[in-house]
């Protein structure tokens, strides 16, 4: 199993509640699989889904990133922007 | 010098950090709360932060900046939590020996640093709040 | 805030009068004495000025930035004598709903002030000195 | 008989050895008199002539400007520029 603790931020952290949840995945998942996962488990982040970009370690990682166990996963809003 | 900071930011010590003798010019930003956004009027603004990858982001747009620019310094301060109107959330100092560079090069890491620091603004009006939606971060195959 | 000055120049007050609540961005230039200029090493700079008349035309290059931008504030400090390598010059600080603006009219506002206001610098290098020749002010026929 | 007082700044003022100087024209006398009177009287000066302008009342003035006695002239030489 693949055990990620997932940090959530501005908007995301109001819609679910809470600033960090885990996340038990199989061996070997990927980013996209724990997109999935999370809309499933929690329904009121599903719209913004796509507009989510995640990051682990620090970094910008695909859907196709393959977690590690232990890992920390943050769900990365679109960015203030502004002019 | 690059920082995330729940404290009032200081210019003057970015300003220190980025000059050096080879500068003849300091271009410094400050980005601050405006009384109003689309018709609205704003009450305050809450900023929240991923600070050690909002930090890691801020020094990839100034090693960015250098490679574009003939600058001499670089150096980013962000504010988060409460903001009244007229707060400064941003300052982007940059130095460089002429004064094109270093405006030029402040501008582009002002607009990169809107592009893919991890930094988030929440506008509370008299009727309501949001989390402002500003731009998707480009993610490169392969990290 | 328009000012020729011998003493060291504060950027805080200057800011704090271009910004106003309508204001999201402020640029602020600082022109600085760098060590070097054409191969030169500098010593030290010496700046002389006509000062009521170098108010007067920093004044109206804030006039002709506020009527092409579109600016909540601008305000200019010169500071005169002699100054030492790392020491500030000039501040011009503008400020603007949004940065684009603020930053255009902040380098506009410098490239302006170094061609009509009436400031001379010399340059003092280890072995001689210079009185430096820029720009000739423009003369509209009839004053 | 127009006198005016004739401010020098930067070289000009090292050149000449005096930040002010006097002079006496005739009335109805233009600026572009008082230029050619300046290099008369000061031959230091005669070089920097073409590329000096002058300002009375703070404000620049075209060489066939008329001078009223008691006004202050300024010689502005090339200002600072720099890039």
């Amino acid at each position: 199993m693949t055990n990620v603790s997932v940090r959530l931020y501005a908007g995301l952290q109001d819609l679910v509640g809470s600033r960090d949840i885990r996340m038990e995945l199989p061996a070997g998942a990927t980013i996209e699989q724990l997109r999935e996962r999370l809309g499933r488990e929690y329904p009121v982040v599903e719209a913004l889904l796509p507009s989510l970009v995640c990051a682990v370690g620090e970094e910008y990682v695909p859907p196709e990133h393959v977690l590690a166990d232990g890992d920390h996963v943050s769900l990365i809003p679109p960015v203030s922007g502004g002019r | 010098m690059f920082a995330i900071s729940r404290e009032p930011l200081d210019p003057l010590p970015l300003v220190d950090a980025v000059r050096c003798d080879e500068s003849g010019a300091v271009a410094l930003f400050y980005g601050v709360v405006r009384n109003e956004n689309q018709g609205r009027n704003v009450r305050y603004l809450e900023y929240d932060a991923y600070p050690e990858m909002a930090i890691k982001k801020m020094r990839e747009v100034a090693d960015e900046v250098r490679a574009q620019f003939p600058v001499t310094g670089v150096g980013v301060l962000h504010r988060i939590g409460r903001l009244e109107i007229g707060e400064t959330s941003l300052l982007v100092a940059v130095s460089s020996a002429h004064r094109a560079a270093a405006f030029d090069a402040c501008h582009h890491a002002v607009d990169r640093i809107k592009q893919i620091v991890p930094i988030w603004k929440k506008e509370v009006w008299d009727d309501g709040e949001e989390w402002i939606e500003g731009h998707v971060p480009e993610v490169w195959p392969g990290g």
